[in-house]
């Protein structure tokens, strides 16, 4: 499942909310990523922008690729501004058996950098700078730039 | 006519536009500076699924979106 | 740090105060690893032995071994019984970046899985029964042994 | 005298012993049917250290501890 909320993640809640979802499912490993807004660059926090409809068809195919390795993925995102020390991102998987868990958190957690639509911009001084310098263009870009 | 929307940090407001072909998506926009930092790095999506080439015929009321570079997490 | 109890871990307590310990110290990313009894084989649940004075030597080189990374561990352990779908295990890592933290706790979960002195048994119709089968001889094993 | 303990799943209660080094050990723990099993897999450490060769002296009040297969997690 793929949650989405408006400002920073009640971390503590959410870990504890999937944990205890899947508490009888017989998943022998959990697995969760958290991301927290780090206090670098003088940002007074970070804010996100994301394009739901592509989001949710990139998360569908990932949880094909855990149901093939009879695992499972939960996703938390925050929408909006996320201050210093709070959390913006948990990606998590259960699976039977360790090896597979390990592995797919990597890849996951990986595509997800490369391939998510959302957009991060800095809070500095009370302003929105997007953070070009972090991002990176989806496989494809470019195809409406001009032929050289 | 196709609707063309802006993601992300690209300022600019949707478009709607009598085109029937990328390619003539890609000529429009290429004359518009304030987007030519854009095109070079965005990725096109055509009715929510990304599409790879130019080569590709649109429908009426398709939804054309720009997605720019992506930093999520 | 190392923590270890007697019985099942309270998972979501565990996670919530690892997290809220760290939340003010710059880390970007923290990965969890928490290991449940399935159940399988006919068990009611696993029992564990564990001998105190090597684990801890063995967790305070792994604490070296991520402070050179920038990166801090936790890890709890259960002594004695936990039954089905009760968590025995969670092993988790703390650091600036995302990579280091997606390394780390790989290579830390595989290691305690070959190095922790740390014995399993299967508990089946009330009795103790070691898990030979799943169990791994530690590096150097067998000096003792006859000489062929 | 130096005292050997058996951890884990090797029901045996601990031994002291007379001897100086662990070929001394080896030569008295093999003679005991009950851990034949236990010494081919089990690692040895000397106050708390596992230990890789039997060239190892040991000093007065040694502790010596066996460790058979392990399985955490």
């Amino acid at each position: 499942m793929l949650y989405l909320y408006d400002g920073a993640l009640d971390v503590p809640n959410i870990l504890k909310t999937w944990y205890e979802a899947e508490a009888s499912s017989n998943y022998g490993a959990y697995i969760p990523f958290v991301g927290t807004v780090r206090d670098e660059s003088q940002i007074e926090g970070l804010s996100f922008d994301i394009y739901e409809p592509i989001l949710k068809s990139w998360f569908i195919t990932w949880e094909q690729k855990a149901k093939e390795k009879g695992a499972i993925i939960k996703m938390a995102h925050s929408r909006g501004d996320v201050m210093l020390h709070e959390s913006s991102y948990i990606a998590a998987v259960f699976s039977p058996k360790r090896r597979v868990a390990l592995e797919f958190i990597d890849a996951f957690v990986e595509d997800f950098k490369a391939s998510a639509p959302i957009w991060k911009y800095d809070l500095k001084n009370g302003k929105r700078i997007y953070a070009s310098d972090r991002s990176t263009a989806l496989n494809g870009s470019g195809i409406l730039g001009v032929k050289k | 006519m196709v609707k063309v929307e802006f993601l992300g940090p690209i300022q600019k407001e949707p478009l709607e536009l009598e085109i029937t072909n990328l390619k003539q998506l890609a000529d429009i926009l290429q004359k518009d500076e304030e987007l030519a930092q854009w095109l070079e790095n965005s990725a096109v999506a055509v009715n929510d699924t990304l599409v790879r080439s130019l080569d590709f015929e649109l429908k009426e009321n398709d939804k054309i979106s720009l997605l720019p570079p992506v930093c999520g997490g």
